[in-house]
């Protein structure tokens, strides 16, 4: 009765694919690829505060920027190494995210989307205001890659590597995250926050400690893309992204950290396997989007739980 | 029992009823019918399957096989907001009154389908002399009211449209032995009204006071149906099929 | 085997009119050659990828296009994107001639693979505040620009041009490009009391901004760069623009020559669901035509001699009076054009 | 410039409102968020204009006829596409983002380019002490202020307007006591469908239409409505005329690049001030 | 000694005086009944001491230490859980995992940690789960661990509250309405629970409008009406004041009708 992804061999396959895939698969693809899996970081770290703690953040998009840009001008104002910089990144992420959601995560529901709307849009524009330190519109430029050693990731191919360890340490940790006594917690206080309160839950304490996470995510994913993409603008990280990580992390399905991986994929190749559709492509992306939790409400996952025998969760 | 009403037609009936949720097989083939002016007890345990029957009745909860009718009318299938203007009013299990609106709006909802104004004034005033602690609270939100008055709100929000066939699903929960006597003298005035009762109740011992007949429910089947007076008087019986 | 002609642009989202331009004038230089032959027996076809006028897109679709293995790549618009795509170009040693994206920092020493055949911000900005200066008679001149990369590019040196004749902006404000209503922004440049005002903008901000300066009373004349020099300038502020002055690209009527291409691309493309733009068609054709596929015809394909070839490359093209070539950052070198807009058209600018 | 900058912000501020009514008519009866209602007051605008340019009609019949329109076409789409949709929030927000998409694209297959929409209210300019702006504005005002006190009075007043406020607090138990859930789920989409497509008819012609137009809108007015008290329909007003007065003044006194940056900023201190909004009012916990 | 001591602690909501000067002493070990109308503050006074209710006026002292100006989490912490009259489960969570949260307030160290695995509270963790089962079983749940908590029938609910407030370890328990919604045996049940937990050295105080429960548990009860506290002794004897009989039985009714509601 367990599910596809409960199976050894299923997960044996996937990994076997992923490691194949730089050798087999054209550049393209590859490239893809990698941003598929450097995409997987700022969603999984959302799908904590979304899928565990109900609160639906538009500013994931700016503090994935953050990371981005904290390890951007690091290393190419200050000459930093870029191995160097991912700690700075992602704590950099985590301070900002604390210090200007860290108050509004005790807001409720809507309230906290428009705070998150707020601080997308107030990083977006220091972003694109702050001339002297971020080269505003300009963006920045000529980034350098991630060396080890001697070697440095300048490929595709290279990089794609990297990027697959990261996505993989990212996805295991998430899974702790979510099976650890935290986990509970946020999935408790989503439930009923007073009654959590009264099971001795730090209600506070754990919800910016979602925050905190989602905001590391972010971080790393933000750092690994700054190295890939080498060259950043505001315009990378405003609401389109953020909204298109929300969309991410619910798409596959309510908490199920695979369902966000795989909408992930599935999104972000969107857009090159939509070109047929020439300029209908976004039309069909929405529709995809539409369409697919009209008749897929519990996610694009059930499609393969149900297939694997698994029931699927009914209720009326 | 006057024995005109043991003759008189069925007003709401089921006939093998089944509800499932998912695997859950809740309602096992229920078949069980309440005539005109006639007071029935639901009894039995904890998840016995009496919430599930009404709500299956009410239609709130789809029946997954079986009839129901409204006097001769087929009911299932059919939505709960047609099923309340063909004149069932039900008082949920929990109370859930709407939290948001104040106390008066609540019954207002109540006489949602009642288009006379000054019969819905009349009705208000009514509910509001059985329960004065409402009238004092009401412009009170309803989420704030203490259990029990919330209670008292919901069994008011069924009574103020004078339905036909009145539902109630564990009516005496949380309330205090002052309330319990209240709502049970009403219950019985307004059966003497001539309207039909059916009524939940996880203690047997009150409902049979005003019931007319009853049936014992366990793990979703009918396993005793009699006249109430018989359970009243017989507590072997009484201990046999409901435990106390 | 046939010649593979890269062509990214923005050919949905906000860039949508220009890439589709872009894409016209590819469309139509490579019909013509391969009507005449090819190159050598060559046909060329071509590989057009949207990057849906988003930087992280961008840098997609040129991945596509190295991947495809084309031999060249004509075309790019919008800086943030050309600057994000231009890196992955740089890095497969893929020749890339840029028509779209007119950010200086495009060309600058360190690009060795990219090229640009239009002429930059810098160019632009400095002429108009030239133009405005001493053949407008301009005294009290204020700026109003976009927060991007192009107005504040177009920004910087408009103010240092004036600075450098000797005169000082009166008012100078920001807005973001989303912004539909100007009302903060031109209320403090009515308070300046500009006898000029420079937009550097694009669609549709720009005529926006024409059409509530009107309204609150502001009567400067408006100068601007290429960002305005789109023909729905003049559907959107049929009144307010008139009279207004900027440089362009690309004129029909610098000689008869361009006129004749004009003439042709409106034939052929009017048609379509989109009304013809001949600015970008026209560089993105001139690039091809006379360019790109000179170099291919003595160079052949080789990814090397071919960048040299370009980066060699010195003539004359039609609506560009006197030579053109490029300088050692890659940038063509050339003279721009100045335009009026007067009933309802852009006709050349006849002023001193 | 005070004058100017004040008006100018009340009239972007009732379009804010007005789109922000949108948010909050489907809020109060679904306890969800229509993500697509931004992109909603944009197609309204299209519509406004397709209207206006097929059939020469004055600016009142115009306004009406889009809102009838605007609000069969809710009805219509209420039935095919968000019943679908009423799984649970998350739902909900992915499927209304992809439906905004569909809209957005869908009218730019039409109109790729931004349109200028006829001048339906006039185009004299006004001038009110040393202020100066469109006849348009005025529309603007009064017609938000008539939709907010119709609006009001419908969901206080009325028994449809408390059979609304029932199906959100407990949409099973309202059809028990005979209220048509689904119809009054429709009614609700009908009404914010409406009242977006009429401001879109509102802004057109002081701005110009075009396909992206309801992105910013569609946040500022989020905002606005949040930020008013998402349960309160004088709360929207009174949202969106603060955040649009605020900018307008940010962007004239302070930096038009940050404009929105203030803006924003003083909302956030705000809700922490109050976190239920200006005039919002959170159920009180009784446990 | 005594456990807690509320003194003139006051409260009321826009003007309803839901709690009046009310004076209250819990002594350890003591099983307190606690009866009264409808409205009459019962619940609130259970909210007043978990700490969901800010008190306007008087003191309350729990172990020695002022808690009236205590959150919530900060309360349990202290020792006092509580259930909820209108049930407040984790609806989507399992049976099991709505107790295993109380559970883990043993659990010391920071719960990031468990994540990187800096401290290894497997221990703690594998003692937390055992706490659950215990409580499970003891509340007779055992067998419906797996299910969510939503989908229980509303009696089952009802225990799953208490067995969530008795995997908190409490010092005292406050049940609010614990019988409500179970039929006669099960009430017979509930009462054993509740004796033997108290039998355990739980101090516990019980709100129910079941007074033979209250009476049959409780030596000790108070009354409570429009928020002041009426009457305060034996339960025996509380139940026969005749200002109880008027306000919580209703005039004519006579003691032995009212046990046999
Ligand atoms: N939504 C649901 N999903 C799954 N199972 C359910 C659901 N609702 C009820 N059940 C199951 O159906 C059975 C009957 O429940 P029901 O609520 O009808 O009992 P009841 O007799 O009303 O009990 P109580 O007296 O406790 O209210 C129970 O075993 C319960 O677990
Ligand atoms: N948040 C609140 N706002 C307004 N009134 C409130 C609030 N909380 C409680 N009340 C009122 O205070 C009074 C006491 O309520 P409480 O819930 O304590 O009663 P109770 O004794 O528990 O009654 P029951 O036995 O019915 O549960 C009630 O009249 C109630 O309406
Ligand atoms: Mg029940
Ligand atoms: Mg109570």
């Amino acid at each position: 009765m367990a599910a596809l992804h409960q199976r050894w061999w299923f997960w044996a396959a996937t990994l076997a694919a992923l490691l194949a895939l730089p050798a087999l698969a054209p550049q393209y693809v590859v490239h893809i690829a990698n941003f598929i899996l450097i995409y997987t970081l700022p969603v999984v770290g959302l799908g904590f505060l979304t899928g565990f703690t109900g609160r639906v953040s538009l500013a994931q998009g700016a503090l994935f920027g953050v990371g981005a840009y904290t390890t951007a001008l690091l290393t190419t104002k200050l000459g930093w190494a870029p191995v160097a910089t991912l700690v700075p990144s992602v704590l950099m992420t985590i301070v900002l995210a604390v210090s200007l959601g860290g108050a509004a995560v005790r807001l409720a529901g809507l309230y906290f989307v428009m705070a998150t709307i707020g601080i997308q849009q107030i990083v977006w524009l220091v972003l694109m205001n702050w001339i002297e330190l971020t080269n505003g519109p300009q963006g920045v430029r000529s980034i350098p890659a991630v060396g080890l050693g001697e070697y440095s990731l300048e490929t595709p191919q290279q990089f794609y590597f990297l990027a697959l360890v990261a996505a993989g340490i990212s996805y295991f940790l998430a899974k702790r995250v979510i099976g650890s006594r935290l986990g509970l917690f946020l999935r408790a206080l989503s439930d009923d926050q007073l009654a959590a309160s009264s099971v001795a839950v730090e209600v506070g304490r754990a919800k910016v400690t979602a925050l905190a996470l989602s905001a590391a995510w972010a971080g790393a994913g933000g750092f690994l893309y700054a190295h890939y993409v080498r060259f950043i603008h505001p315009d990378m990280f405003g609401l389109e992204p953020s909204v298109l990580f929300l969309v991410m992390s619910m798409f596959g399905g309510y908490r199920s950290i695979e369902g966000m991986i795989v909408a992930t994929a599935l999104l972000e190749s969107a857009t090159e396997y939509l070109r047929p559709f020439g300029e209908f492509r976004m039309i069909a992306y929405g529709m995809i989007l539409l369409l697919g939790m009209m008749f897929f409400p519990m996610g694009i996952l059930t499609l393969v739980r149900r297939r694997a025998g698994a029931p699927a969760a009914g209720k009326d | 029992m006057p024995p005109e009403k043991a003759l008189s037609r069925p007003v709401l009936s089921t006939s093998d009823l089944n509800v499932h949720y998912g695997k859950v097989h809740a309602v096992q083939g229920v078949s069980l019918e309440v005539r005109a002016g006639e007071v029935v007890a639901l009894l039995g345990a904890n998840g016995a399957g009496k919430s599930s029957i009404i709500r299956s009745l009410v239609g709130l909860t789809p029946a997954s096989g079986g009839r129901i009718l409204l006097r001769d009318r087929r009911i299932d299938g059919l939505s709960s907001e047609v099923r309340s203007a063909l004149g069932m009013a039900y008082v949920p299990e929990g109370r859930r009154v709407f939290g948001d609106l104040t106390v008066r709006d609540n019954l207002l909802m109540g006489a949602y389908l009642v288009k006379d104004r000054a019969k819905i004034e009349q009705q208000l005033e009514e509910v509001f002399g059985l329960f004065p602690g409402l009238r004092e609270r009401h412009r009170q939100i309803a989420a704030t009211l203490s259990g029990g008055e919330q209670q008292m709100l919901a069994i008011g929000r069924a009574l103020v449209r004078e339905p036909e066939v009145l539902i109630l699903d564990e009516p005496s929960l949380g309330l205090a032995p002052v309330m319990i006597k209240v709502i049970y003298e009403t219950l019985k005035r307004i059966r003497e009204r001539g309207m039909t009762l059916l009524l939940a109740e996880q203690s047997a011992h009150i409902a049979l006071k005003i019931a007319d007949r009853a049936y014992v429910l366990e793990t979703g089947r009918v396993t005793y149906e009699s006249d109430a007076a018989s359970l009243r008087s017989d507590p072997a019986l009484r201990e046999s099929y409901l435990g106390a | 085997q046939d010649i593979k002609l890269g062509v990214v642009a923005g050919m949905s989202g906000p860039g949508t009119s220009y890439g589709i331009g872009i894409r016209q004038g590819a469309e139509m230089a490579v019909r013509e050659i391969n009507a005449a032959g090819g190159i050598k027996g060559r046909k060329i076809s071509l590989v057009v990828v949207d990057d849906a006028s988003n930087p992280a897109q961008s840098v997609t679709a040129m991945q596509r296009l190295v991947n495809d293995q084309v031999d060249l790549v004509v075309g790019g618009w919008g800086s943030s994107q050309v600057l994000a795509n231009m890196e992955v170009a740089e890095r497969a040693g893929l020749p890339y001639i840029v028509v779209g994206a007119t950010n200086p920092k495009i060309t600058t020493e360190k690009n060795k693979w990219t090229f640009r055949v239009i002429f930059t911000d810098s160019v632009q900005a400095e002429q108009i505040a030239d133009a405005a200066v001493r053949r407008l008679g301009m005294k009290r001149i204020a700026v109003i620009h976009d927060a991007n990369d192009y107005g504040v590019g177009n920004r910087d040196i408009f103010v240092a041009s004036l600075k450098k004749i000797g005169l000082d902006p009166v008012a100078v404000v920001p807005y973001q490009s989303a912004d539909k209503d100007f009302t903060a922004q031109l209320s403090r440049i009515r308070e300046a009391n500009p006898d000029g005002l420079a937009i550097f903008g694009t669609i549709p901000a720009a005529p926006a901004i024409m059409n509530q300066a009107r309204d609150l009373g502001i009567k400067a004349r408006f100068i601007g760069t290429g960002g305005l020099a789109n023909e729905n300038l003049m559907t959107l502020a049929p009144k307010a623009s008139e009279g207004t002055v900027l440089t362009t690209y690309f004129h029909e009527d610098v000689d008869p020559q361009a006129r004749a291409w004009a003439d042709r691309y409106v034939k052929e493309f009017s048609g379509g669901s989109q009304p013809p733009r001949p600015v970008l068609a026209a560089w993105e054709y001139r690039a091809v035509k006379f360019i790109a596929v000179p170099c291919i015809e003595s160079s052949g394909t080789d990814k090397e001699k071919l960048r040299q070839c370009i980066g060699r490359w010195k003539g004359t093209l039609f609506s560009v009076p006197g030579d053109a070539y490029f300088d050692k950052t890659g940038q063509l070198v050339q003279q721009s054009v100045l335009v009026e807009v007067g009933k309802g058209a852009f006709q050349a600018f006849k002023g001193k | 410039m005070f004058d100017q900058l004040f008006i100018g912000g009340l009239a972007t501020g009732c379009v804010y409102a007005v789109v922000g009514l949108g948010f909050t008519l489907v809020y109060r009866t679904l306890r969800m968020v229509n993500f697509a209602q931004g992109h909603v007051f944009m197609a309204g605008a299209f519509l406004g204009l397709v209207i206006a340019e097929r059939v020469h009609l004055p600016a009142l019949p115009l306004l009406f006829v889009v809102g009838a329109v605007a609000f069969a076409l809710g009805m219509v789409l209420e039935r095919l596409v968000f019943r679908r949709l009423y799984h649970n929030h998350e739902v909900f927000i992915v499927g209304s983002i992809g439906l905004g998409i569909v809209l957005m694209n869908g009218v730019r297959v039409f109109f790729p380019e931004p349109v200028p929409f006829p001048k339906v209210f006039g185009s004299e300019v006004v001038q009110i002490g040393a202020a100066r702006f469109q006849e348009g504005y005025l529309w603007v005002v009064l017609s938000t202020l008539v939709l907010v006190v119709l609006l009001h009075a419908m969901f206080t007043y009325t028994r449809t307007g408390r059979a609304l406020r029932a199906v959100a607090a407990d949409a099973e138990i309202a059809a028990t006591v005979g209220v048509d859930v689904k119809r009054a789920i429709a009614l609700t989409f009908g009404l914010s469908f409406a009242v977006a497509a009429i401001a879109g008819v509102l802004i057109g012609p002081l701005y110009f239409v075009s396909f992206d137009m309801g992105d910013m809108v569609g946040l500022k007015a989020f905002s606005a409505a949040v930020f008013g008290g998402i349960n309160s329909i004088p709360g929207t007003i009174l949202g969106g005329l603060v955040i649009g007065v605020l900018e307008n003044l940010a962007g004239g006194y302070i930096s038009s690049a940050y404009k929105d940056l203030v803006a924003f900023v003083i909302l956030l201190v705000m809700l922490i001030w109050r976190p239920t909004g200006l005039l919002g009012r959170e159920t009180p916990v009784k446990v | 000694m005594t456990l807690l001591a509320a003194s003139k602690v006051s409260l009321s909501f826009a003007g309803v005086r839901a709690l009046v000067n009310i004076d209250l002493q819990i002594e350890e070990g003591e099983l307190l009944g606690i009866i009264g109308p409808n409205g009459s503050g019962k619940s609130t006074l259970f909210n007043v001491l978990s700490g969901i209710y800010r008190v306007d006026q008087g003191t309350i002292v729990f172990r020695g230490e002022r808690i009236e100006r205590f959150g919530i989490a900060q309360i349990v912490r202290r020792g006092i859980a509580r259930t909820f009259q209108n049930k407040r489960l984790f609806g989507t969570m399992s049976v099991l995992e709505n107790v295993e949260v109380a559970a883990m307030k043993g659990v010391q160290g920071s719960a990031l940690g468990d994540v990187f695995g800096l401290n290894s509270s497997l221990q703690a963790r594998k003692k937390a789960g055992a706490i659950a089962e215990r409580c499970l079983v003891l509340t007779g749940l055992a067998d419906s661990t797996g299910l969510l908590a939503r989908d229980l029938p509303y009696g089952a609910q009802n225990r799953l509250e208490i067995a969530r407030a008795l995997a908190l370890e409490p010092t005292l328990l406050l049940l609010d309405e614990p019988a409500a919604g179970l039929n006669p045996s099960e009430r017979a049940e509930l009462q054993e629970l509740i004796r033997r937990v108290h039998a355990e050295g739980l101090t516990i105080a019980l709100v129910e409008h079941d007074v033979r429960m209250v009476t049959g548990l409780c030596a000790r009860a108070i009354v409570l009406d429009h928020g002041e506290k009426i009457a305060d002794g034996a339960s025996a004897m509380v139940v026969r004041n005749p200002r109880v009989q008027a306000a919580y039985f209703g005039e004519v009714e006579s003691e032995e009708e009212a046990h046999a509601a």
